[in-house]
């Protein structure tokens, strides 16, 4: 049996929208907080006093279920010390096209050395740009993202969100 | 499991003999010459991803079926023969990518029967949390597409305005939208952070007035009645017998449902009906779906409840074989650092043996099938998909449909390519 | 009192450019008022609130290679857009929009033809626009073209019936043809739309199917038929089918203001064309509501409801109103 | 439970909660039968193939200490090494059936093959192993006698190997990093 006022109920659904505001983000101009357990663009860490604080174990490369890590370690010797412990990583690289953002490397890092920061803007036009070196990953990232309240929405388990 | 009376219009649903996949245009039809062949997919805008339905037309009738599959075929499986227990874990999410938390649910479900490990009280709630949402989320997808791809356009976006709700939930937990890694065999990766309880409580008392305008917006609908009803039937006898499940198989009329059936996770602590439509068109599979979110949001509600009570409460079990050290103690115990080294190079071993779970996905039976030959890699992981399984059902639903229906009837199904594929 | 040919001449040249700008901002009216009511914003990158949105269309239109079939028979795949474009641009040549001025010592008509059997006029063109479509989707060589264009030709010849039976009510209430003298009949009694609300219900349904819009846009159902007819075209040859679309839809919109809602009759009568234009974009805004808000029929009952429904409400209304016109 | 009736019987087994019964690939559609019709195991949730080739002959790791002490009757624990148990032949097939009532009582009938011997297809028993039976062949090269449609699924139609089976060479592409050495 047609029930043609039910029909016209559903012309009321879309009406009400005009009202709304929409619910879209104008992306360039507004950038929504992510939460701050988001898991974006990786990023390496120094101590205070300047030396790096990852050692070259290569335990991120390990753990990546995806092998986009690339570690080379060199020792460090008197005059030339660049990380805290015996060894620095030489080479460090993460091909950004293949990488999972899965956070296993945060996980393995024991030394809190590598993390992933909240940085989602991370597209190239070439391939070969997303292979983030040594010296791209040490940087702080060009372009920032709002972060939601930290308090609120993280747990301080991971150590290293605490201490960063 | 009880078949609810079926009606009269099941006459005429068979499975096509002697193949079940595929529809054979009768051969006085093909001597006549007026079957046009259409190539729907795997490039068609209403395929779900790559699909290629071989489809024969006489006029607008569909009068033969296959489809042929494989084009997003990835090697999942054997890729998981070569990452260790841990490390695969990564790799059900992107499987069925709609229903991930599921996916990645029957896995680790899966190393942990292996492994005989108990699991605390806040994983077990939190995981039914998690594969809750992600059904509603999975459920709105499909709302979403099958409204778009019968013309309502409107309705993709409604639907997706919840789904960011639901993604942005997962992001605050588990860090990430969709591929979360957030179960770990032995609990949850990190424990839940404070805030999510009260943004969980906003989503739960906003979902079902968005039902509602689903409902307003379709259900009474007159053309989408005419679009739905009657079409794509599959009776009960062959839904069992094609082996649907889930939302299909409850459509047509089988109260089955592997949450009440066996129960894992806190189903069995949870109150919930089970929405039992008996056509087995796709109007009633409609229905399901949305009793189902229904459903789910009632379930999530419980869940939130209990969980606020579990505050400060274990995440993970204690176990150093199985689980990193907390963070913490690798600076201070040398202990637990070999312990840490040993899990993320070698991984943790799982005993011998072999096991099949399955779980109540979305979609419908989720089957994880694994053999361990006690190493640290699994030596076999087959997935059940669903999506597979309910592709089978094609050329059964497929009897008297025209073109227009041949989208509503796939789309009905409910199917992830990832998953079909795998 | 009628105008020298000059004055139609320019007359019409403002009208094709009037309609052409029309058909531009009907499209963004489309995307923007779709945009919110599906919780978007819709266009709003090319000038200020998008307004420039039509005019950049345009110029990726044209600029886009317009890709050609290797299969396709050339001479009506490349022949079959400029029908439909050139016949809907016609239709809108009888369609009153004003009362008439004087300027100066010259008669200026509310209208570029003031033709005495000005309906006959836009449904003939109307008929020959579906050529385009017909022969556009069989010329392309492509079985989702073939398809659609199957399609276009039962849905239209179909319901080309029942839109002309249905406006059957209003040409004997008003006696006559012409769209200018109903719209003046109106000006007298009441719009059309009050008596005849039945053939309005009936115009406008058909009218909907006529013009390929939701929910009967099955000839190009994208979902289905991916494009229907025009699955092949691209680049401007494309633009010209889309053209000629929604210029249908105008012209059919401005048609069904002209018999039933008295044209541009309005509380203030200078505002003539104002009232004309406000009545046209709210018939319009409704074909987009619908749009937004309904599902697809499906083939077989598109054309069961047609010659099932449609036609015989539209004949049983044209009967009880002859009966009527004829016993007062 | 004793399965001994099943035609076809060869052992059977409990482990993890799950119940598992071998019989003969001769007598697969037989047993298939009688499990469906007199069981009631009418619904086949899942068909398995899983190679076995190397199994129990890699060289295995030992995991050695813990912080809470060691238990030596846990293999996954440490400390002391099993090597698995040698299986019959090479390939099995595992058919996981479910039955439709309360409890949900599930059954996994295997059958064990050598490479190139043939398995029935159960498609006339149950439909639904059409697409599993094909996948089966196409990925583990598994030889199915009597179905309707046995061609290649998920695989190109000329592909060739069985992409699943333990000897097929992995391969993959290298990851690309800079050209620093």
């Amino acid at each position: 049996m047609p029930q043609p006022l039910d029909t016209v109920k559903g012309f009321g659904v879309t009406f009400k929208q005009i009202f709304k505001k929409p619910i879209t983000q104008e992306y360039p101009e507004v950038k929504r907080p992510v939460y701050p357990r988001f898991r974006g663009r990786h990023r390496l860490w120094r101590f205070e006093n300047g030396l790096e604080k990852c050692v070259g174990c290569s335990l991120c490369a390990a753990a990546c279920p995806a092998d986009c890590i690339r570690v080379v370690a060199a020792e460090n010797t008197p005059d030339n010390r660049i990380s805290a412990g015996e060894r620095y990583a030489r080479i460090y690289e993460i091909n950004m096209s293949r990488c999972i953002f899965c956070g296993y490397c945060e996980l393995a890092c024991p030394f809190d050395a590598i993390t992933l920061g909240n940085e989602y803007e991370i597209s190239e036009y070439a391939r070969d740009d997303q292979i983030y070196t040594k010296d791209m990953l040490l940087a702080p990232p060009i372009k920032r993202t709002p972060v939601a309240d930290a308090e609120l929405y993280d747990t301080p388990i991971p150590y290293y969100k605490e201490h960063a | 499991m009880a078949i609810l009376e079926r009606p009269a219009i099941y006459e005429g649903t068979r499975i096509p003999s002697p193949i079940p996949t595929v529809l054979q245009v009768p051969d006085e039809l093909r001597e006549g010459g007026d079957i046009l062949q259409v190539n729907f997919g795997p490039n068609h805008p209403s395929t779900h991803g790559v699909l290629r339905l071989i489809v024969d037309l006489n006029g607008e009738e569909v009068v033969g079926l296959e489809a042929v599959i494989g084009y997003l075929h990835t090697g999942f499986e054997k890729n998981m023969e070569q990452k260790t227990w841990w490390k695969a874990i990564t790799y059900p999410e992107r499987i069925d990518y709609v229903a991930f938390q599921n996916n990645e649910y029957v896995f680790v479900a899966a190393i942990e029967k292996l492994l005989g490990l108990d699991i605390p009280p806040k994983a077990v709630w939190m995981r039914t949390l998690l594969n809750e949402l992600n059904r509603l989320h999975s459920h709105l997808v499909w709302l979403g597409t099958s409204g778009l791809e019968l013309g309502a356009i409107s309705m993709f976006w409604y639907a997706f305005r919840e789904r960011e709700q639901i993604l942005d939930l997962f992001e605050l937990v588990t860090g990430y939208r969709m591929h979360t890694r957030y179960f770990q065999a032995g609990g949850l990766a990190e424990d839940v952070p404070r805030g999510f309880y009260p943004e969980c409580r906003k989503f739960v008392e906003w979902m079902p007035k968005a039902i509602d305008d689903y409902e307003a917006l379709l259900s009474r609908n007159e053309i989408w009645l005419e679009r739905t009803k009657g079409i794509g039937l599959l009776s009960a006898e062959d839904a069992i017998a094609l082996g649907q499940s889930g939302p299909v198989l409850r459509a047509s009329g089988v109260d089955w449902d592997l949450r009440k059936a066996e129960p894992y996770l806190a189903y069995d602590q949870v109150d919930f009906d089970v929405p039992v439509y008996p056509n087995g068109d796709v109007y009633d599979r409609y229905k399901v779906h949305i009793d189902e979110m229904r459903q789910s949001v009632r379930i999530v509600a419980q869940c939130l409840d209990v969980l606020e009570g579990l505050e400060g409460e274990p995440w993970i079990v204690d176990d150093r074989k199985i689980v990193l050290p907390p963070r913490e103690e690798l600076h201070t115990s040398m202990e637990s650092l070999i312990h840490h080294f040993k899990i993320v190079t070698e991984g943790y071993r799982v005993p011998e043996g072999e096991v099949y779970v399955a779980i109540e996905a979305p979609r419908g039976e989720m089957g994880c099938y694994v053999v361990s030959d006690g190493g640290p890699r699994p030596w076999r992981v087959k997935f059940r998909g669903t999506s597979f399984v309910a592709l089978e059902a094609t050329a059964t639903c497929m009897s008297n449909a025209l073109v227009a229906d041949l989208i509503a009837i796939v789309g009905s199904l409910d199917t992830v390519m990832g998953e079909v594929d795998r | 009192m009628t105008e020298p040919w000059w004055i139609s001449l320019i007359k019409a040249f403002l009208i094709i450019n009037l309609v052409m700008l029309a058909f531009a901002y009907t499209t963004l009216l489309e995307r923007k008022l779709l945009g919110r009511m599906q919780l978007r914003y819709g266009p709003n990158r090319a000038g200020p609130y998008g307004s420039l949105q039509p005019i950049a269309d345009l110029i990726k239109l044209i600029r886009k290679e317009s890709f050609f079939p290797s299969s396709a028979i050339d001479l009506p795949y490349i022949v079959a857009p400029v029908i439909s474009m050139f016949t809907a641009l016609a239709a809108f040549s009888v369609i009153p929009f004003g009362a008439g001025w004087h300027l100066w010592h010259w008669h200026v008509d509310g209208e570029i033809a003031n033709v005495s059997i000005a309906l006959i006029v836009v449904f003939a063109l109307g008929s020959l626009g579906i050529y385009g479509f017909i022969i556009g989707g069989w010329a392309s060589e492509s079985k989702y073209s073939l398809l659609g264009s199957m399609r276009t030709c039962a849905q239209l010849v179909s319901y080309e019936v029942s839109l002309a039976l249905s406006v059957l009510g209003v040409v004997l209430m008003a006696g006559s043809l012409s769209l200018v003298d109903i719209v003046h009949k109106q000006g007298t009694t009441i719009p059309y739309a009050a008596p005849q609300v039945i053939g309005l219900l009936c115009f406008f349904v058909a009218g909907i199917a006529e013009t390929n819009r939701a929910p009967f846009d099955l000839p190009e159902a994208d979902t289905e038929l991916v494009a229907g007819y025009h699955t092949e075209y691209s680049g401007m040859r494309w633009g010209l089918f889309q053209t000629a679309e929604y210029i249908n839809m105008i012209t059919l919109s401005a048609l069904m203001v002209t018999l039933f809602f008295a044209g541009w009759h309005g509380p203030y009568a200078p505002l003539g064309p104002l009232w004309f234009f406000l009545k046209l974009l709210a018939v319009v805004s409704i074909f987009i509501w619908l749009k937004a808000t309904l599902p697809r029929l499906r083939y077989d009952q598109l054309m069961r409801f047609g010659w099932k429904v449609l036609l015989p409400v539209a004949t049983l209304n044209a009967v009880v109103t002859a009966a009527l016109v004829v016993a007062f | 439970m004793s399965w001994e009736h099943v035609p076809g019987y060869v052992s059977e087994k409990e482990a993890h909660g799950e119940q598992t019964v071998v019989v003969e690939p001769g007598q697969l559609v037989e047993a298939a039968l009688h499990l469906r019709d007199e069981e009631g195991f009418s619904f086949l949730s899942d068909i398995s193939a899983t190679d076995y080739l190397g199994w129990g002959q890699k060289g295995v790791a030992g995991y050695i200490g813990t912080a809470t002490g060691r238990d030596l009757n846990r293999p996954a624990a440490q400390g002391f090494q099993i090597l698995p148990e040698l299986k019959p032949k090479r390939f099995s097939m595992s058919y996981h059936l479910l039955a439709l009532r309360p409890g949900a009582p599930r059954l996994r009938l295997q059958v064990w093959v050598e490479d190139g011997e043939p398995v029935p297809s159960v498609v006339e028993v149950w439909p639904t192993a059409d697409w599993h039976e094909r996948e089966a062949y196409d990925l583990m090269g598994i030889r199915i006698e009597g179905h309707p449609n046995l061609a290649r699924i998920l695989m190109d139609d000329d592909w060739e190997g069985h992409p699943l089976r333990k000897d097929y060479p992995i391969g993959g592409e290298p990851v690309r990093f800079s050209s620093e050495e």
